[in-house]
């Protein structure tokens, strides 16, 4: 049975049933299939056999799609495109269940945006993976556009700006690969097997590098290119803000690690230095914006660009702890800047305010969001025993022994959070309640449900974190990292 | 022979071209493309294409000339138009229509010379047109065409209505 | 029994905190108190057992290895909970100081006010104690590192504990940055050693010294690094300089909370690391003699500061820094055994010393020593709980106190300079002297608040009374453990069965165990006690029944005594330092940079593309159908022309 | 005797889709317009004929029925067009019909 192909579509399938059926029934069916999607994932999870040898584990495919060009439909599952899926099937429920956008576009938005994600991760052909990486971004866009807050227009429009500026070198970039193989073999075909079987020569490399890693940069808003974020995650809806930071964010850091790093290692070596540079810059650049905030989803949005740096110092280090802890870090990070949105979210909903000074004395009031708040906030700071701390310190120790540097830049970052978030947590929990968090009433079941799920998960994640699922897949980048390394020395 | 009478007719053909675009009376502009369109079914018979060529009388001369004077008649189009003076536009168009000309005729006689082969006697014939229509290949295409035509038509009704 | 209870020492506190977390406020105040001092009083139970077993075969290893908790590249965590004599005692300490305290909390926190969330209290409580546990029972050092963050945590919580206040919550806030400065300075640590191991990277601390003692040279270019690394990450735990200001602060949470942050665990954790990592310290002289000059540092200008406060336990709170000072120096001068009995000491006369005034502050709700005085006569046995911590803590003869700070100063001096990478300077004398002067203020200020707080005539409003017994009996369990913890390592001056902790403990804190010096060591002892005695009776003629506590001091030297009243003002220094310039390079400079750079060009990119949109609809979409006519005809010449050329 | 040969055709219909071009962009009345592109159209037809007697192949002959299909269909909307144009605008001529502006 072809699970990840019917994992891709279910979502796409719900999307189109929720445009379908009347308003009424629309967000349970929206639920229903990304519940669905979630249980799918589950099960390719279970199925999912890390001593299987070769990259894959699980695999659709290839099957022709545009013959000529040799374009196939070829989907694959490794280690760290599992944790991305799975933590993506259990986003996007949270997010719509979340939602507050009226109508049923939204939903069926949010849910092919759900099946593209999906597709990004799970992509094994080149030409694939471009088609979802793209594709991906539109839905969300068209939320925000649509249904943001009273800024949505402009944080589209640079939304839009910055991906257009990434994606058109990306596609140089794809094409320019692809003809690489075609001219190398005589054959076309966009297979990641295939690619990888024809190395591209040292003098295009850097080049093809650089386009591939300037899409993946913009869309993980690595620093100078992080323009785009800000705005958007303080205009976005909620259900869209969740997606936004919690999956797109990650498809650039993915690509790292499934296109990037693999095909081009000796060019990504020598970039090596500019991304931990960049990474480090951005953990410190990001969190001092968040300190200085007043806006609570712009604290959040801030926290987002900080630890994404973090995963970029990871992946610049390219050791197999700096590698595997990135893509841990970035998949939790995905659970709990997710719950930091929706808490947030939940209080803007009530209030109408999401100021950082509005609020106080929480703690009191409304015991139960205060304490979910905390723990989540515990999580960012990556406190140990919850899901934030293995991605985290594995990157410090991986990246240490390339560029103690970009180390001591990460470590500084762990304590800018805990100056950050606690700030955070002290302004709105602690102290005497303000006027405007006297009316407010502690959770009701029905928003607890999701983010008890998250919270679950990232004390379940930080016990019995599932590192060992990544690092077969990182080990392997890092060893194609390695060899390169070793040949380029003498 | 052939060759004499395919230039007498795509002579008159290309001047009544010439007359169609240089007429400041649509009226006029309208007879000159009828002269054309008969002209062309002239050459059309000369190559082997009987039936088209009566399709092309029948349909072009019968029916959208027809049409178009219909409509020059409705809308009482007198020559309204002075000849155009020569405005940036033009010039810049009639230089290209020149190269775009000159540069393909130049193409087409590098590529090809030579006689027509000898064809069969059915060659041209409604019933050889017809096979060729209706076998596989060219079905699909005839069916696009037919809800071409559908599709025009109603067109053609829905913006001829008053109320748009 | 199994080796596999290891898991219950942590593992029962955080049960107990997990249920008190799940029951919330349907936990009943008597229900969390018993589940928190009931899963304390099973950890005691267990640690007893550990010692016991690790003891009958004198430094026999019980290690219990649930299998990697993470692992990637050479970075790998393993879940083992390891005892041996030393880490069992430990355990010992501080399970049965935190029951005790938890006891008491039992009767402290019985205000009506507190009483509806006091789940949450002891639910912390149990939290910072499971870490605790597991910091001193882990066997590898990322699961240390949980411990380690999770009584940075707890300690976040409970200074916290009435949040309500934004200065408490302040603290609190304080605290854990500043220990998260440490904690960072850990982590990085760890990554050096990852990262210096190389293949044989591992990081099971008996792995770790066996990869080191056989091959020393893996950690020759970084030992020095990796020393003060660690004890930098130590100075946040165990508030030394240049950290410790949070934990002054740290004074307006909960007695119990206070006594055990100060005494038993989360201070003695800082030194507990360098006493655990001992084999990488001794590698670089350099670094143990930056451990020595920190504690010897610390010691003195807490001791200083701790003249001044009218606050009763912002006094204790700087003698703890100051005692751990003193163990710092020892752990400095190579003399583990000695810095280990002193941290037993301690954490018995500290916890004493701070459930005596946490006593005095529930009798009369407040904590400044200027409304107090005269407590003797109506809190009797609170008072002579009190006294024997006094006298403990001030090194009388026969004390806790007296046997474990002169075992520190006579390692001090017995020390050579050269294994301190201090040359041929005669360091050690002088930290000896140092921790002399240190330990004589110690004599000063405790003096003062004994005098001030329970001698001559109440000064404040109300009548107090005794305490509760609830209150009361952990106080007289405390005495006699600060009475006679002493011989847990008697001298050898003293002629009876002596130094059962160097031999149990001793081997596993390395070094050669001290040369007890007979004669000098008891010289420097008395010397040093009747020298306190003398300091005491001086006070004693000071503060009796005076008015205002510093004036009597501070008339000689008003500048400097108004200095040292203000914190040194060191609060102050790191503020203009280090989190003004901060938070103004994040205001002035990053958010700027960010509001004039990057907004910008995405703002002027966007402009343009709006531009170009407005001029695409003005000029080029108007609709002139020909001119599109002529584009298309351009393009087919240009590319007709592009055929006929190639 | 002088067989036709594939270049005159060819040359003529490339002679007659020049001047349907040169119709397009010159001339303002849009029912000019619209016969200058009846021209080119014609001029694809021819072209189309004149490939099919060359190749001996029926295939061009039904391209050119297509294009004369087409070419009804397209009279029929534009005429429609135009009409409906002439009702609200009161003029054929191109030039006057610029009111896309934004």
């Amino acid at each position: 049975m072809p699970v990840l192909t019917i994992l891709v579509g279910l979502p796409a399938l719900g999307a189109l049933l929720v445009a379908l059926l009347p308003k009424r029934l629309a967000r349970p069916a929206a639920l229903g299939a990304s519940l669905a999607t979630l249980g799918l994932a589950l099960a390719a999870w279970a199925r999912f056999d890390p001593t299987v040898p070769g990259a894959f584990a699980l695999q659709d495919g290839p099957w022709p799609w545009i013959r000529d060009l040799g374009v196939s439909w070829a989907l694959g599952l490794d280690g760290v495109g599992l944790v991305l899926v799975l933590v993506t099937a259990v986003l996007v429920p949270t997010a719509l269940a979340s939602d507050r956008t009226p109508g049923r576009a939204p939903a069926a938005l949010l849910l092919l945006c759900e099946s593209a994600v999906l597709g990004c991760f799970t992509a094994l052909d080149l030409v694939l993976f471009y088609a979802f990486f793209e594709a991906m971004l539109l839905p969300v866009l068209l939320v925000l556009a649509l249904w943001g807050g009273p800024g949505r227009l402009r944080a589209a429009v640079r939304v839009l700006l910055y991906t257009l500026a990434g994606s058109l070198p990306l596609l140089a970039a794809v094409a320019a690969t692809w003809v690489h193989h075609r001219s190398a073999t005589g054959v076309p075909s966009a297979l990641l097997a295939d690619l990888l079987a024809t190395p591209v020569p040292t003098s295009w490399a850097p080049w093809l590098f650089a386009g591939f890693a300037l899409a993946f940069a913009v869309k993980s808003a690595a620093v100078p290119l992080h323009g785009w974020l800000p705005d958007a995650y303080a205009e976005a809806p909620v259900g869209a803000l969740v997606v936004l930071a919690g999956l797109l964010a990650k498809a650039g850091l993915f690509g790292f690690l499934r296109w990037a790093l693999p095909l081009f290692p000796e060019a990504a070596i020598r970039a090596g230095p500019v991304l931990l540079a960049l990474g480090a810059l951005g953990v410190i650049y990001g969190g001092l914006m968040a300190w200085v905030q007043q806006d609570l989803k712009r604290v959040v949005a801030w926290t987002s660009v900080s630890h994404l740096a973090l995963c970029l110092v990871g992946i610049g280090a390219g050791t197999p702890d700096a590698l595997a802890g990135s893509a841990w870090l970035a998949a939790v990070h995905g659970l709990y800047v997710g719950a930091l949105f929706l808490l947030v979210d939940l209080l803007e909903a009530r209030s109408g305010r999401r100021g950082v000074d509005d609020f106080g004395g929480l703690g009191a009031m409304l015991p139960r969001f205060s304490f979910l708040l905390g723990l989540t906030v515990l999580a960012a700071i990556a406190v140990p025993g919850l899901a934030g701390f293995p991605g985290e310190i594995l990157v410090i120790i991986g990246t240490w022994r390339v560029a103690p540097v970009a180390a001591v830049a990460g470590a500084s970052g762990a304590v800018l959070g805990a100056v950050y978030l606690l700030r955070v947590l002290e302004k709105v929990c602690f102290g005497r309640p303000s006027e405007t968090a006297r009316v407010l009433v502690d959770l009701r079941p029905a928003p607890t449900l999701p983010l008890a799920v998250l919270g679950l998960l990232l004390v379940g994640l930080g016990v019995r974190p599932l590192v060992n699922v990544v690092t077969p897949a990182t080990d392997r980048v890092a060893a194609a990292l390695e060899t390169a390394r070793t040949v380029e020395a003498p | 022979m052939e060759l004499v009478l395919f230039v007498l007719f795509s002579g008159a053909a290309l001047a009544a071209a010439g007359v169609v675009v240089t007429r400041t009376r649509p009226f006029s502009a309208a007879m000159a493309l009828v002269a054309c369109l008969f002209f062309l079914a002239g050459d059309y018979v000369i190559l082997q294409a009987p039936f088209v060529a009566a399709l092309q009388i029948l349909v072009y001369a019968g029916a959208i000339l027809v049409l178009f004077l219909f409509v020059v008649m409705l809308l009482r189009l007198e020559g309204d138009e002075a000849l155009p003076r020569l405005g940036p536009r033009q010039a810049v168009g009639l230089v290209l229509a020149g190269i775009v000309g000159c540069a393909s005729v130049a193409f087409a006689a590098f590529e090809v010379s030579g006689p027509f082969p000898e064809t069969g006697p059915l060659f041209g014939t409604a019933d050889a047109l017809a096979a060729t229509l209706l076998d596989g290949r060219n079905l699909l295409a005839l069916e696009g065409i037919s809800v071409l035509l559908t599709t025009a038509l109603v067109g053609a009704v829905v913006l001829g209505r008053k109320e748009l | 029994m199994d080796v596999a209870l290891l898991w219950t020492l942590p593992g029962l506190p955080l049960f107990g905190a997990i249920v008190l977390a799940i029951a919330g406020r349907r936990a009943s105040p008597a229900f969390a108190a018993s589940m928190a001092g009931g899963t304390a009083l099973g950890a005691l139970g267990v640690a007893i057992w550990t010692l016991a077993a690790t003891l009958r075969g004198m430094g026999a290893r019980l290690a219990v290895d649930l299998g990697t908790w993470f692992a990637a590249g050479p970075t790998r965590a393993s879940a083992v909970l390891a005892a041996d004599p030393l880490t069992a005692s430990m355990a010992v300490m501080v399970a049965g100081v935190g029951f005790l305290i938890l006891l008491f909390s039992a009767g402290y926190m019985d205000a009506p006010e507190d009483r509806p969330g006091s789940w949450r209290f002891y639910a912390c409580m149990d939290l910072f104690l499971g870490s605790m546990l597991l910091l001193v029972l882990a066997d590898d050092l990322l699961l240390l590192f949980v411990g380690w963050e999770g009584v940075g945590v707890c300690s976040w919580l409970l200074i916290g504990y009435w949040f309500q206040d934004p200065v408490h919550a302040a603290a609190a806030r304080k605290a854990f940055v500043v220990n998260r400065v440490g904690d960072a300075a850990l982590l990085l640590a760890l990554a050096l050693l990852v990262g210096a191991l190389g293949p044989r990277a591992t990081l099971r601390i008996p792995e770790m010294q066996a990869v080191l003692a056989e091959d020393p040279s893996l950690l020759a270019g970084s030992a020095t690094a990796a020393g003060l690394l660690l004890l930098f990450a130590a100075t946040g735990k165990s508030a030394q300089i240049p950290l410790y200001t949070w934990l002054p602060d740290a004074m307006v949470g909960p007695t119990p909370v206070s006594a055990l942050i100060h005494a038993a665990t989360m201070v003695t954790a800082g030194a507990w690391l360098l006493l655990r990592l001992h084999f990488v310290l001794a590698l670089s002289p350099v670094a143990l003699g930056a451990v020595a000059v920190v504690g010897a540092a610390s010691a003195l200008w807490a001791g200083l500061l701790a003249i001044f406060p009218h606050d009763l336990k912002r006094v204790l709170a700087y003698s703890t820094i100051s005692q751990l000072g003193l163990l710092f120096l020892g752990i400095g001068v190579g003399a583990g055994t000695a810095a280990y009995f002193h941290l037993l000491t301690h954490a018995f006369f500290k916890a004493l010393l701070f459930l005596a005034a946490g006593s005095v502050v529930h009798a009369l709700h407040h904590q400044d020593v200027r409304r107090m005085g005269g407590l003797a006569r109506r809190m009797p046995w609170t008072t002579a709980a009190f006294l024997v911590g006094f006298l403990a803590i001030v090194g009388f003869p026969g004390f806790s106190g007296f046997f474990s700070k002169d075992a520190v100063l006579f390692a001090a001096l017995a020390a050579r300079p050269t294994d301190i990478g201090a040359g041929t300077f005669p360091l050690p004398v002088l930290l000896c002297m140092v921790g002399f002067v240190a330990a004589l203020l110690t004599a000063l200020y405790m003096s003062r608040i004994l005098f001030l707080v329970f001698f001559g005539r109440y000064r404040g409003e109300g009548r107090p009374r005794e305490s509760r017994p609830v209150l009361v009996v952990p106080l007289l369990v405390l005495s006699a453990l600060a009475l006679f913890g002493g011989l847990l390592d008697l001298p050898a001056w003293i002629g009876v069965d002596s130094g059962w902790l160097t031999r149990a403990a001793g081997p596993h804190l390395g070094g050669t165990p001290p040369a007890h010096g007979g004669a000098v060591e008891a010289a420097l002892g008395l010397g040093l006690a009747l020298a306190s005695l003398a300091v005491v009776a001086w006070a004693g003629r000071r503060w009796v029944d005076r008015q205002d506590s510093t004036d009597s001091v501070g008339s000689a030297l008003p500048g400097t005594a108004r200095f040292l009243a203000a914190g040194g003002r060191v609060d102050g220094m790191y503020d203009a330092l280090v989190v003004r310039p901060l938070r103004g390079l994040a205001r002035s400079g990053v958010a700027r940079l960010e509001a004039s750079g990057v907004q910008r060009a995405g703002r002027a990119a966007a402009a343009l593309l709006e531009a170009a949109g407005a001029w695409n609809g003005r000029v080029l979409q108007r609709g002139p159908v020909q001119d599109y006519a002529l584009g298309i005809a351009l393009g087919a010449a240009f590319l007709l022309l592009l055929a006929a050329v190639s | 005797m002088v067989s036709v040969g594939l270049l005159p055709v060819l040359v003529v219909s490339l002679l007659l889709f020049t001047i349907g071009v040169v119709g397009v962009l010159v001339r303002r009345n849009l029912l000019v317009v619209f016969m200058s592109l009846e021209l080119m159209l014609n001029a694809v037809a021819l072209a189309f004929v004149g490939f099919a007697r060359a190749r001996a192949d029926m295939d061009g002959q039904v391209a050119a029925l297509f294009v004369m299909a087409v070419a009804a269909a397209e009279v029929a909307v534009g005429l429609s067009l135009v009409i409906l144009l002439f009702r609200t605008r009161h003029t054929t001529q191109l030039d006057d019909l610029t009111m896309l502006k934004g």
